[in-house]
């Protein structure tokens, strides 16, 4: 094990991955010789060369329709939208190309499209978007959201091992704020499985993404006995979790920074509906982003994303009910 | 003959044997009449959806994927049926697919020509235009970066040059110079939108602006199209990067069967119907390749009854089984293409095994 | 009032408006010349010229984009999507520069954008699908989506007269199958209103587009007094009257003909669940298309999306609840 | 000086009075002091999020928005603010936008350059490139429809050129002759990517194969870019339809403040500071306009003074109200933009009240 932020355990993940198997590629904007704007792919080129890490032109359907070419015929290209926002510019090639080829054809698409997501300094209306939902509409696609160092690595490794289109949505607050032991060497994390951050009776806060750690800090600073279920994976979805979670303390609050209208929490909350109408004690609550662009100045930015108080004035909310 | 020509068309190809010229008139041949066939089932309501076909642009599919090895890769288009013949898809499997049926080429998951056969080495259309132009081009970019002399050869219309996709893959493949061949059916129509609305200058002329070369030919003529696409594959072969061909031709039939064409100005049917590609080839064959009108006349028969037999087995086909709708969502394992049939006498036997090994 | 079909009810609400406002234009492939792909547009190129019927290239970001200028400019442009999917090629155009223009700099876009879409005749994965969820996690878009002949000619009216972009649904297998009473001349319907489509007692079906005549058939053929609300508008939500009538009958079926993962029927089930939690005497369920690919061969794409059997199967268990 | 320049660069217009030539000084320098102003603000942390700026290319922005009149509309870029002060914004509303106060020109809704006054004709940015380019064409679009003597202009970068929007935008203006004026801004760079990862041959190469001419000149030349927009902005007006202006610079900073450019090869921003814009039309008034070394530093000093005051009171502004965060997603009703700025003195006030009118 080796202390990590969330950015490194990335890259460390990805280096892993491109020294095991010499099939996987970067391609993105300025991911060669600059490292990536964040840095993700920082000395990928030296230790990789050109041929495998890739400085695209400015056009995000090529980025994502050659990958797609590439990675039919035997590659596993991890491609990187600079911003997760720019995925709207190659959303084209991700839904209808990507994501069918295999239902339609019988044709893998083992490709993995790295999207820098979210919000929270400033990177106003198109900086700070999360597009996972978008993603969830369009079937073929799967969907993972890490929100610790060590998932980061682990369902990176396992996104481009997938056969499948993966989007990675990688979150730009925790790049650097979140740290963590993570495995060195190989490490993988199963697609699809949900992990109990913090074990509680009282409430269950289903997140993922920034809104775990948001959850973990409310349920610490109320000193109650919160259950936070960390998702991971938005496709597949671990309904056997989300259930569990639900029926263990009968209350649920679904969260993510995503706006809200058809967002994740919306599906959490329908499944929770529907299969334990039984077990609940109180409605089913949601804390996310209001439906507006995120505006770029702080004090705007902040009535927008949810914020830790407003995660401890649902659960207390919750609790009281 | 050869509007907006550029003069480097070879009209009469020296890399042709007498059987590979049979072989160019039985593919066109087995497209015309497998798309008549096809049209008649359509109006016998045995197809659900809509019918498209290229009726008219045989010469370009068939001539163009003529050049391609065993190992190269194709995204075919709707227009484009000769090509998927030409690699070896047989004409129940496409008949079949466009009745929806199990043994059509996706097994009624999708439908008319929106399917490539993968052990064919062929990647299927979607139907969002010219998407495919991308995913050839990063064919052609796997092909580069394991340094294999493959090519990716991929069709689109005219009107499709008008998207921003079809920039997007013409700009990467230039820069990487990737080994990709562009095949541009100028049929004069995008659905009823003529030419000047779709550009201002015929888009050819884009090609030495992305640094490569834009040829026309007369995409009526399948030896013309077979030589340009043959220059441009080992173009590609070479490392030299990527061409952009320009086939002229005009659509025959509408858009779709539906399609009633009033668009389509006074006499302009009747001009291209004298430039028919399948008579006008089979001419040829007679006054200049020691062809007998009886040898073409027989070659149509054998291949009319083909088809006849192909319609037979895909109406035998079943329906598909309800329960394979909610499957193959997701992959369980990545699985090499196959290689696609490589017809022309290039590509013999010792020659295929040597680039397969 | 005449009787016309929805399809009728398009070409007739557009005509009025463009003859009533000549800054309304129509821009699209094919829409000029051809009258548009479902002859939308018939006869308009005659009537209002070439300089108000535009027939764009292949290209569906310059449709939207170019609409996107001249609506800032005082015209009113009416874009057609040949086929609801292509929106995937103009997404970006759509979500990020006219959804959010009005917020970050206050300069509003009055236009519409015609989306014919929906499955039912063989279609097959590009065209038939659904995308008005996409819509939902674009904060800056109005979202209609008619069942009736008589709305599809009052929404169009009312978008085209909306200072804001506005996605309209128009689902082809309604075009031609259903008819009726339409008022003639100027007609508009109020965007963010619901409608009951069907009193009842028992059981309470939510559903928008094709879902509503299949309800409403499902309800006749049941003999069960089932009420039926057209929500008519996706964005905003009616949201009172979907509490209405969850609370009324304390039974929610949600039906759709888009996919499960992420859509309308998650978001109005959620809100249900947030609003009615102590009204509701049965978990509420939702009818949707399978999250796959809409395949093209009969059997299997009638496997997938909702058909009459699975509304009344589901109504049938709701009610039995 | 003119790398790729066609030769067609006019070097001093005859179109400018002393006034004009002072002005053109005047907003460079407003430019080049206002984003030192800028940068100085986002080191001292004032400025959430990041910072960019156009050092080294205001000869671009202010030469080519100088040609417009009132009624013209703007798409302006993030290396472009000159063009922004020359239409009429205030360098206190565009730092206050850049520290997010209630007082910049999106009142905090929006940050760094995706601003634009709409009060002054100008619809602001999307980060999304080149997004504009399209946005653009529609204005004109408009203008067009209308039969209105307007033109619309927008800038992009050459990084943005490999972008399928790019060249919907050019294939769109092309077919309809659209009244636009495309100011490519090439400066060597896209974030940390060299052009020839950008594209195989330079893009101004490419405006005649959309049907419309592609001018390259000196980008740090102000009069040669004024010259080449006067062109361009007539022909626009007269119906003649677009123009591609590719003016050559060098991007002098980073690509945001966070850039070390590690990736500018050796030598070369020192080659461009000797060709500085500001310097340069300085020296070239003193030199060949009878201007005096003491009439330029008395108008930088006035700007510095000008641009002080300006930062004062960009820093008196307070943030936002926390409550407008969830307003403004729908409009209530649509309004005309406004007017811009038309300093340029060929926009004599009766002029540019009988263009309005
Ligand atoms: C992105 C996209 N928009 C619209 C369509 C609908 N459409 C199908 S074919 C067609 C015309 C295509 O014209 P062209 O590229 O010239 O090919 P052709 O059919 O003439 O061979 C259109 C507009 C599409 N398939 N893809
Ligand atoms: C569609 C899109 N993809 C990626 C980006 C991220 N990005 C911002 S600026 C930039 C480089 C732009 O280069 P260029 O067009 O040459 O403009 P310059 O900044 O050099 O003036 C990139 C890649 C973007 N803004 N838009
Ligand atoms: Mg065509
Ligand atoms: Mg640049």
């Amino acid at each position: 094990m080796a202390e990590m932020t969330y950015l490194q355990a990335i890259s460390d993940g990805l280096r892993e991955e491109m020294r095991r198997d010499e099939s996987v590629l970067c391609l993105g904007e300025d991911v060669a010789g600059f490292g990536g704007a964040f840095k993700v792919t920082d000395g990928f080129l030296d230790e990789f060369g050109s041929g495998r890490v890739i400085d695209a032109p400015l056009a995000e359907n090529a980025i994502i329709g050659a990958a797609v070419g590439a990675a039919i015929e035997g590659l596993r290209p991890v491609c990187e939208m600079q911003f997760a926002d720019f995925i709207s510019c190659g959303f084209d090639q991700l839904v209808n190309v990507a994501a069918k080829l295999n239902y339609r054809q019988g044709v893998a698409v083992p490709m993995v499209v790295r999207l820098p997501s979210g919000g929270g300094f400033s990177g106003g209306p198109f900086h700070s978007q999360n597009p996972e939902a978008w993603f969830l509409q369009a079937p073929g696609l799967k969907v993972v959201a890490p929100a610790t160092a060590e998932d980061a690595k682990g369902l990176l490794a396992s996104a481009i091992r997938d056969p499948n289109p993966v989007c990675f949505l990688e979150h730009k607050g925790l790049y650097r704020h979140v740290k963590g032991e993570v495995p060195e060497g190989e490490h993988t994390t199963e697609i699809g499985r949900a992990r109990i951050a913090r074990e509680g009776e009282e409430l269950t806060v289903i997140a993922y993404g920034s809104a775990v750690g948001l959850a973990e800090r409310a349920a610490d600073e109320l000193g109650e006995s919160i259950e936070v279920i960390d998702l991971r994976s938005l496709c597949p979805l671990d309904t056997d979790a989300i259930v569990a979670g639900a029926r263990k303390t009968g209350k649920v609050l679904v969260a993510h920074e995503a706006t809200r209208s058809c967002g994740v929490g919306a599906e959490v909350s329908a499944l929770v509906a529907e299969r334990c109408f039984e077990d609940l004690d109180a409605p089913v609550r949601r804390l996310t982003a209001d439906d507006v662009p995120i505006p770029f100045s702080p004090p705007l930015e902040q009535a927008v994303l949810p914020q830790l108080e407003d995660m401890k004035e649902a659960c207390r909310e919750l609790l009281a009910y | 003959m050869k509007p907006n020509g550029n003069g480097r068309g070879v009209r009469v190809s020296e890399h042709l044997t007498r059987a590979d010229r049979e072989c160019l008139l039985r593919h066109m041949l087995m497209m015309r009449l497998s798309e008549e066939r096809g049209l008649t089932l359509y109006k016998q309501g045995k197809v659900p959806g809509s019918f498209y076909d290229g009726c008219g642009q045989e010469a370009i599919s068939v001539g163009s994927s003529f050049v391609l090895g065993p190992r190269d890769r194709t995204c075919i288009l709707h227009r484009d049926l000769g090509a998927h013949f030409v690699r070896g898809v047989t004409p129940d499997r496409y008949l079949a697919n466009y009745m929806g049926r199990a043994g059509g080429v996706t097994g009624g998951k999708d439908g008319n020509m929106h399917f490539g056969d993968r052990s064919l080495g062929s990647v299927g259309m979607v139907s969002m235009l010219p998407d495919m132009a991308l995913v050839a081009t990063g064919l052609a970019l796997a092909f580069k970066v394991r340094r294999e002399p493959r090519v990716a050869m991929t069709w689109f219309g005219e009107g499709s040059t008008a998207n921003g996709q079809w920039h997007e893959a013409m700009n990467f493949a230039g820069i990487h110079r990737l080994p990709v061949v562009f095949v541009l059916e100028n049929n004069r129509f995008a659905y009823s939108t003529p030419t000047e609305l779709e550009y201002a200058v015929d888009p050819v002329a884009r090609a030495e602006s992305y640094g490569f070369p834009g040829v026309a030919v007369d995409g009526n003529d399948v030896e013309e199209v077979f030589e340009a696409s043959r220059v441009a594959a080992e173009r590609a072969r070479a490392g030299e990067g990527p061409t952009l061909i320009e086939c002229h031709t005009m659509r025959m039939h509408g858009h779709g069967a539906h399609d009633d064409m009033r668009y389509v100005p006074e006499g302009v049917h009747e001009e291209w119907a004298r430039r028919d590609p399948i008579d006008f080839y089979s001419r040829r064959l007679v006054r200049e390749h020691g062809f007998t009108e009886e040898d073409v006349d027989a070659l149509r028969a054998e291949v009319k009854a083909y088809v006849d037999e192909c319609a037979a087995k895909a109406l035998d086909s079943p329906m598909p089984d309800p329960a394979v709708a909610t499957e193959g969502v997701f992959a369980e394992a990545w699985e090499p293409l196959g290689d696609g049939r490589a017809p022309w006498s290039y590509w013999s036997q010792d020659r295929a095994l040597a680039e397969v090994a």
